[in-house]
């Protein structure tokens, strides 16, 4: 009864077919001398240990806009939120920096999964997302700005790489998520169209810390090369089992894109040095932009702490978003997205373009070798940016994917 | 629900005979028929054999006692006939065969016990513990009601075991013999055809023996009872026969008086005469 | 006259009160809150649900189930799957599958394409679960910790199972993205308005359903077989039966949650169904009063929104108090916080109305 | 040996036991009678530790041991027969022995060996594990149990009940020679008015948690006076 | 070939579980606390190795000492816990689940704020690195050491509970604890003692896992509910029961894992456990009761 009651006192039916796609009207407020963005990281729960480096460059690259003069003149107001680890609890908390804190634009996630959920909140109320990490591809919108690599710059130029070596068959190894299950796909196309063979496919559950037996097989298929997408924890567990059944980067390299410099220490210099790493930034990159980011970083964070590619790309994305809004004299979401075509910066990895058509920004892909001082060093660089497609359609080889 | 008043001790609780009419009277005739076979029942536990060859048989009327010396297998055997240790050979009530049903089933064919130490629902009152046991042939539907009132039954089962002012008190606070009578009367509203009572006065004082083995000898009149009891005084006053295992096996049966005067029972059971009677 | 004096027996019409008033306060809400607090509220009184269920079997039944996670997530799974479905269109393909799957449909989806059937499975598919494993499980007679254990294995089993097959299920992303609710725009603010009211209907249902259950002979029965299972069985109740219809009810209520939880929140995913969450239920229950009637729904409220306001302003922070309730309600309070205002009105002059 | 006064205790919001005074003098035998209810258990588990005093004191050989737990009023002396066939169920019969018996090296290996001669019944069931022993057998074991400390002071909770008549006969006449030489002292509640009253120097009937009738053991008129008593 | 290498994968893991879960099978088995801050105090060993590592620096050196310290820094935390919180609630024993959740996620996050959200590492002794090889499998050493250590662990534990007085009062205070006192023993220190091994028994897995994998703030979380099977499987309160389990659930998981995936392995293993309880409800090893009686 109570139902019907309530119902019938509202009783605004909207019917199955009209579209009235109410986005919310934006609520964003200009009027004073500051303007609010969102950060939105997991600050707890299991990710916390990798998200928590990007938003602590997102606080660097706010600092110093503030200190430069802010946005258009007005000061950046940080909205901090934790995302907690959790894709629901990224969604609402999307939802509440856009709908009831007003913020201009959202910096963060870190998971595919959490960017998956945070999409539809940013499509239905038309606001702006800017993602700092590598991923899966296979996406855009025009409320998300990508600012990691999408597959060709990054998995593409990693297995270029690997032909170029001479690699003949490949172990495929991931954690069990979307992300290395399509990159795999991606590789195995790949594979095909250059005669490389997959050797085999082993995928452990996120946080899986038992590898004995996925090092067995990969030992016994003796591959010319691992490629490796376990993320996380995953990552010291395999690395320490390999060494101990007596495996080396010269016997069977890996090549990683999910270790970067924050986790060498982790897993441990000696279980992993030698091996390769496919990102678009090291903090070894030699360039006068990496020189004051680094040295920001530490003097913000402590000599300790290394920088690395998703924070990289994250300290850019906040840079990327002030060019676009000083491009288009405005924060509005529609403003802002019609200017960021072929915004740049010159950003630590490099200069960076915006595209504005799928909204990724072109990236140098780098391969790099981890060195016994933790660190990681270019080994072959793609030395052009390469222009994001995140669909693969410059690709034959990858017509069948989606 | 009401509460005990903070420092008031409970008050003393005596047996009504007269209520127990009220429960027992109304379908005296209809069981008549009622009797405990059993035949050759066995139970072995690992290899080491707790009852062997025990053939029992209890009529209505007859307030048969079990009696025999620690270990000598009666609440092996009482564990048995209600299904709580698997055994073999045959023990039927009535027409009804019990071996080899769950226990919940033969609770359902009319089977009721209590147990060597008390053992009731704690959290709940004693007029909960009593609708309980009332309840178990209920339809499911109407467990789904709040109860109406007290019923009858219940209400009578309160007086006969003299609960009526501790009815909303938790059954966990009554004394060790309080409890012992709240399991009698729960196996009267549980309506059991044969009541199978393992060690039923311990802990009482004598008058609380005589007013409890009144109780029990005026539901034997009615229904199938054994009681399993050490206390030879409650015996002699109480029994009309008895039955007395040794090692597992019956040692001997007869009146009060054919067992008292059995040597054999003498020698593993009753120990010198003289020196028996403790009361 | 009868109803009068039956209704105006002291536990009756305290109870009626507490029941009015937080039907009161619930209508009252969307004229008070903005219309993202309205969604957070509609989205707790979703988990409030699963705590309510909890409070009976664990409450009421003593069985700890830490495994609410699988019904509040098959219920919640269902849901996404019909409105992804719908959201498809007729014969059309969920978007994800599109990109990870292999673009067509698993027979095992179909059946929820149509909006009645997808009710009636979010109510089936977890009540017969439960029966059957309820059913196995304490036929058995596994019980307390060995029951505690093995439905906490449960739902890690689940949730890994979710996140395996990615093609089918999402993976760890979960399902989101859902346009329509049986037809209605979930972008639309009065469609969410709706939504919350259905959630804090039913939600008031399920308190009115725990109510007749705790009171009635079952109830009774339910606590009987909590303290003496084996002596319930020689009074001729099968001891199983009577958990595995509490253990069942707990569960639709955890799926209903669940399934209301979806359009509401937007997404499911497995990070919603594991054993972190399903421990998470048991908070609100524990702090709230697991005995009691509203005790499970206000704790799990209260709870919800200490998270959320908590975690805005010290992330950290919410662990540390999260797991300081934790600490100080169970080992201190068994009775939860409904025990503090017992122990109040008790101290309270005798025959003061409550 | 043991004097408590003004002995008062009870369960949550309940008093059961109100201010009860009584004494067990060396070597001697005291009795508690009392119906069904009456605090007779509550009583020795106050004496014991077990539960906590709200008034009075417990004295043991002339020290007060009121705030002393439990196991270290066992350590001075006291044995307890818990009311209700307890025993470590999942220990074997001989470890429900021996792990009193540890504390007490080889006087306890000593006692052990005359506590089963008193019960010799039990020697043969030592391997079994004591929860599956049968009620009696249980009973058996834990006076046995209480007698390898080695006590000064025994106090036992209806100890009888549910053995059978032979050994129950033996077990009062053991308790009856260990007193008559002076070495023990034991405080007894008991059911069975006669025993009580004709060894005891004297008893005491408790209603409602006080001492309703106090009196003189071992006289003829005792165990009427007793029964007069209980009857009230 | 493979077959062997499997074999010795599943015992591996299953060594790994079984250090996991015989502290929990005095803690939970014998005591019945259901401690899911066990994880924790696995992690609280872990971090003990790598806070000696830092002060000795040779690993070889820096893991002998830590395997005791380990034991004592887990068995510490342990007696805190039973003294501060477990000893109030022995007689609600499904409520310690929760209050040691509450627990668990503090020390969680102490670790966090303490060393910091990213994993350290710690260095396996030269003596452990690389594999012995026998008939051209390669058998880690440092599984093998997990293995004797594991071995050596139940070893010890079983002949404390069987054989020596204080197992004999463990037992006794776990199963009557009015009695216990009434009978001379201590409880309270019995508890503690009891609650002091089973916790360090944690510390000393804590600290053969840095060997394996990564040592963060949630290691101890990726254990737990498989420990807690393994005791359930095994019988509550049975050593040699928990022996076994843990056994058979490495083996499953290997054999498992081998001809499907990790993911898939884990959902069988949980079914095979499900259905295992269906046979034997009370585990693998049962003590027997007189319900009732
Ligand atoms: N589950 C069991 N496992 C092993 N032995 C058992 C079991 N149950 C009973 N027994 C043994 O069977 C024998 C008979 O025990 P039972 O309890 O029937 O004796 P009883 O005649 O009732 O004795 P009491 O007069 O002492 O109560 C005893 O020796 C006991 O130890
Ligand atoms: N744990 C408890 N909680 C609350 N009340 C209790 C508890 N144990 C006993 N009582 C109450 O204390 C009173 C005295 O009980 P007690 O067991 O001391 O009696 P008793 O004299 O030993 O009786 P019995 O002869 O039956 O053994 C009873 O009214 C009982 O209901
Ligand atoms: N996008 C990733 N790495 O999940
Ligand atoms: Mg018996
Ligand atoms: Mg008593």
């Amino acid at each position: 009864a109570l139902c019907v009651v309530a119902l019938s006192a509202c009783g605004a039916r909207v019917d199955a077919g009209s579209d009235t796609s109410a986005s919310a009207e934006s609520c964003v407020d200009t009027s004073g001398d500051t303007v609010k963005i969102g950060f939105l990281n997991s600050l707890s729960g299991t990710m916390a240990i990798s998200e928590q480096t990007v938003h602590d460059s997102l606080e660097l690259a706010a600092q110093e806009i503030n200190a430069d003069g802010g946005v258009l003149g007005k000061e950046l107001e940080i909205v901090s939120e934790d995302g907690q680890s959790e894709p629901t609890v990224f969604a609402e908390k999307a939802g509440k920096l856009i709908t009831s804190d007003c913020v201009a634009a959202v910096f963060g996630g870190w998971t595919s999964a959490s960017r998956k959920a945070m999409l539809p909140v940013f499509e239905a109320q038309d606001s702006l997302l800017f993602y700092p990490v590598q991923y899966e591809g296979l996406e855009s919108s025009p409320n998300i700005f990508y600012t990691g690599a999408t597959t060709n710059q990054q998995i593409v130029p990693a297995l270029d790489y690997l032909v170029e070596q001479g690699t003949k068959s490949l172990f495929l190894v991931g954690s069990d998520y979307v992300f290395p299950r399509t990159a795999n796909k991606i590789i195995n196309a790949y594979a095909e169209a250059h005669d490389i063979e997959i050797v085999g496919e082993e995928y452990a559950p996120l946080g899986h810390t038992d590898f004995s037996t996925i090092v067995n097989k990969v030992k016994s298929a003796d591959a010319d090369a691992v490629f490796n997408t376990l993320n996380g924890d995953s990552n010291v567990a395999f690395f320490k089992e390999y060494k101990n059944v007596g495996m080396s980067a010269d016997d069977m390299p890996v090549v990683s894109v999910s270790i970067a410099e924050e986790e060498v220490g982790g897993i441990g210099i000696e279980n992993v040095e030698g091996q390769l790493t496919a990102w678009n930034y090291y903090q070894t990159v030699d360039s006068p932009a990496n020189t004051a980011f680094v040295e920001a970083f530490k003097a913000e964070y402590g000599e300790d702490r290394p920088t690395s590619d998703p924070m990289e790309a994250a300290y850019t994305s906040l840079y990327l978003w002030k060019a676009m809004v000083e491009k288009a004299e405005s924060f509005a979401v529609e403003d802002v997205t019609a200017a960021a075509d072929g915004v740049t910066f010159d950003a630590p990895e490099g200069e960076v373009v915006v595209n504005g058509d799928n909204h990724h920004i072109a990236k140098t892909a780098l391969i790099g070798k981890i060195g016994a001082d933790g660190l990681i060093h270019t080994e072959w660089s793609s030395e052009e940016p390469i222009e994001p497609d995140p669909y693969l359609e410059g690709y034959d080889w990858a017509d069948g994917l989606s | 629900m009401s509460e005990m008043s903070s420092t008031e001790q409970q008050p003393e609780t005596e047996i009504d005979l007269a209520a127990a009419e009220a429960l027992l009277g109304t379908d005296a005739d209809r069981f008549k028929h009622d009797y405990l076979e059993v035949r050759g029942l066995r139970v072995e536990f690992d290899g080491f054999v707790a009852v062997r060859d025990v053939d029992l048989t209890v009529t209505q009327g007859d307030l048969r006692f079990l009696i025999g010396p620690n270990g000598a297998g009666k609440t092996t055997l009482i564990d048995a006939v209600t299904g709580l240790v698997r055994a073999t050979g045959s023990v039927s009530f009535g027409r009804t065969a019990l071996l080899g049903r769950s226990t919940h089933r033969i609770a359902r064919a009319g089977v009721g016990r209590t147990f060597q130490t008390a053992s009731v629902f704690e959290e709940l009152t004693v007029l909960q513990n009593l609708d309980i046991a009332a309840g178990a042939r209920r339809a499911p539907l109407t467990l789904l009601r709040r109860r109406p009132a007290t019923p009858e039954a219940v209400e009578h089962a309160l007086e006969t075991v003299g609960l009526t002012a501790l009815r909303d008190v938790p059954a966990g606070v009554l004394a060790h013999g309080q409890k012992q009578w709240l399991e009698i009367g729960m196996l009267l509203v549980q309506d059991a055809h044969l009541l199978l009572l393992d060690e039923p006065v311990a802990g009482m004082t004598q008058a609380e023996r005589e007013e409890t083995g009144q109780l029990l000898r005026r539901i034997g009149s009615q229904r199938v009872v054994v009681v399993v009891e050490h206390d030879m005084e409650f015996l002699r006053s109480f029994a009309d026969s008895v039955t007395v295992m040794h090692q597992g096996r019956v040692l001997a049966e007869g009146t009060v008086n054919e067992v008292q005067n059995d040597p054999a029972v003498v020698e593993v059971y009753l120990g010198a005469p003289t020196q028996g009677d403790l009361a | 006259m009868t109803v009068l004096t039956t209704l105006l027996r002291p536990g009756r019409t305290r109870t009626l009160a507490a029941f009015g008033l937080a039907a009161v306060l619930l209508l009252l809400a969307p004229l008070v809150l903005s219309p993202f607090r309205l969604d957070l509220l509609a989205k707790f009184l979703c988990l409030a649900m699963v705590a309510v269920g909890i409070g009976l079997a664990w409450g009421r039944g003593g069985l700890l189930t830490l495994g609410q996670g699988v019904y509040f997530g098959l219920g919640a799974y269902l849901m996404a799957m019909h409105l992804k479905l719908a959201d498809a269109g007729p014969g059309g393909v969920p978007d994800f599958m599109l990109l990870y799957g292999t673009g067509q449909v698993p027979g095992w989806w179909e059946p929820l394409r149509s909006p009645v059937s997808a009710i009636l499975l979010i109510l089936v598919v977890p009540a017969a679960l439960a029966a059957l494993l309820g059913w196995a499980v304490f036929t058995r007679r596994v019980r307390g910790a060995y029951f505690a254990i093995l439905s906490q294995a449960l739902a890690a089993a689940f949730a890994i199972l979710l996140i395996g097959q990615q093609q089918t299920t999402g993976g760890t992303n979960g399902l989101n993205g859902f346009r329509a609710f049986f037809g209605y725009d979930l972008a639309d603010p009065v469609n969410k308005q709706m939504l919350y009211l259905i959630a804090a209907a039913v939600l008031l249902l399920m308190v009115a359903i725990v109510r007749q259950l705790t009171v009635s002979r079952f109830g009774e029965l339910l606590v009987a077989v909590r303290d003496q299972e084996d002596r319930v069985r020689f009074l001729g109740y099968d001891p199983a039966a009577v958990k595995v219809v509490a253990y069942v009810v707990a569960a639709v209520m955890a799926a209903v949650g669940g399934a209301l939880f979806v359009p509401i929140a937007g997404i499911v995913s497995p990070a919603d169904v594991g054993v972190v969450p399903s421990i998470g239920f048991l908070i609100g229950v524990a702090i709230g009063g697991r005995a009691t009637l509203l005790g499970p729904v206000l704790g799990s409220i209260a709870v919800s929104w200490a998270q959320t306001s908590i975690s805005e302003q010290f992330p950290s922070g919410w662990i540390y108090f999260q797991g300081a309730l934790f600490i100080l309600v169970i080992a201190f309070l068994p009775g939860g916080l409904a025990s503090v205002a017992g122990k109040l009105r008790r101290r309270a002059p005798e025959g003061s109305p409550a | 040996m043991l004097e408590l006064s003004g002995v008062t205790t009870g369960y949550g919001r309940t008093t059961v036991v109100h201010g009860v005074d009584l004494t067990v003098p060396d070597g001697a035998l005291t009795a508690v009678l009392g119906h069904n209810g009456a605090g007779k258990t509550t009583l020795l588990r106050a004496v014991l530790g077990l539960l906590p005093l709200r008034a009075g004191s417990v004295r043991l050989a002339d020290e007060d041991v009121t705030a002393l737990a439990p196991h270290k009023r066992v350590r001075r002396g006291i044995a307890y027969v818990p009311q209700g066939q307890q025993s470590f169920g999942q220990l074997s019969a001989r470890e429900n022995l021996q792990v009193v018996a540890d504390a007490h090296g080889r006087a306890g290996r000593r006692r052990t060996d005359e506590a089963l001669d008193l019960f010799p019944a039990l020697r043969d069931l030592l391997g079994r594990q004591a929860g599956l022993l049968s009620g009696g057998q249980r009973q058996q074991l834990a006076i046995a149990r209480a007698l390898v400390t080695g006590p000064t002071l025994l106090v036992l909770d209806e100890p009888v009940e549910g053995i059978q008549p032979n050994v129950v006969t033996e077990i009062y006449a053991a308790i009856s020679t260990l007193t008559g030489a002076g070495s023990l002292s034991v405080l007894l509640v008991e059911q069975h008015i006669g025993y009580a009253v004709e060894h005891a120097a004297e008893f005491a009937v408790l209603t409602s948690g006080r001492v309703a009738h106090r009196g003189q053991g071992g006289v003829p008129t005792a165990a009427a006076a007793a029964r007069k008593a209980l009857t009230l | 070939m493979d077959i062997i290498a499997q074999l010795f994968a599943g015992l591996s893991l299953g060594s790994v579980l079984l250090l996991a879960a015989l502290g929990l099978s005095l803690t939970f088995g014998q005591m019945g606390v259901i401690n899911m801050a066990h994880g924790e105090f696995m992690m609280a060993g872990a971090y003990t190795a790598f806070v000696i590592q830092g002060v000795v620096g040779d690993a070889g050196v820096s893991l002998l000492l830590a395997l005791p310290l380990g034991f004592v820094v887990g068995g510490l935390l342990g007696l805190l816990l039973e003294a501060t919180l477990i000893h109030r609630m022995y007689r609600r024993p499904l409520d310690t689940l929760l209050v040691t959740w509450g627990v668990a996620l503090v020390l969680q996050q102490v670790a966090r704020d303490v060393f910091g959200a990213p994993n350290v590492d710690v260095r396996a002794p030269a003596w452990l690195s690389g594999a012995v090889e026998i008939g051209g499998l390669a058998l880690p050493r440092t599984r093998l050491f997990i293995l004797a250590l594991a071995i050596v662990c139940v070893v010890a534990l079983a002949l404390a509970l069987r054989a020596t007085p204080l197992g004999r009062r463990i037992r006794a205070v776990v199963q009557n604890r009015d009695l216990a006192e009434a009978s001379g023993i201590s409880s309270r220190a019995t508890d503690r003692v009891t609650f002091f091994i089973g916790s360090g028994l944690a510390g000393i897995a804590g600290v053969t896992l840095t060997l394996l994998g990564s040592v963060g703030p949630t290691l101890g979380t990726n254990y737990i509910v498989d420990a807690f099977l393994v005791v359930v499987a095994g019988g509550i309160g049975q050593i040699k029961g928990t022996v076994i389990a843990a056994m058979a659930l490495g083996l499953m998981q290997a054999f498992f894992e081998y001809s499907t995936t990790a993911s898939v392995a884990k959902v069988l293993v949980f079914v095979a456990i499900v259905a295992f309880l269906q046979l034997r409800p009370q585990g693998l090893v049962s003590v027997r009761t007189r319900s009732l009686a």
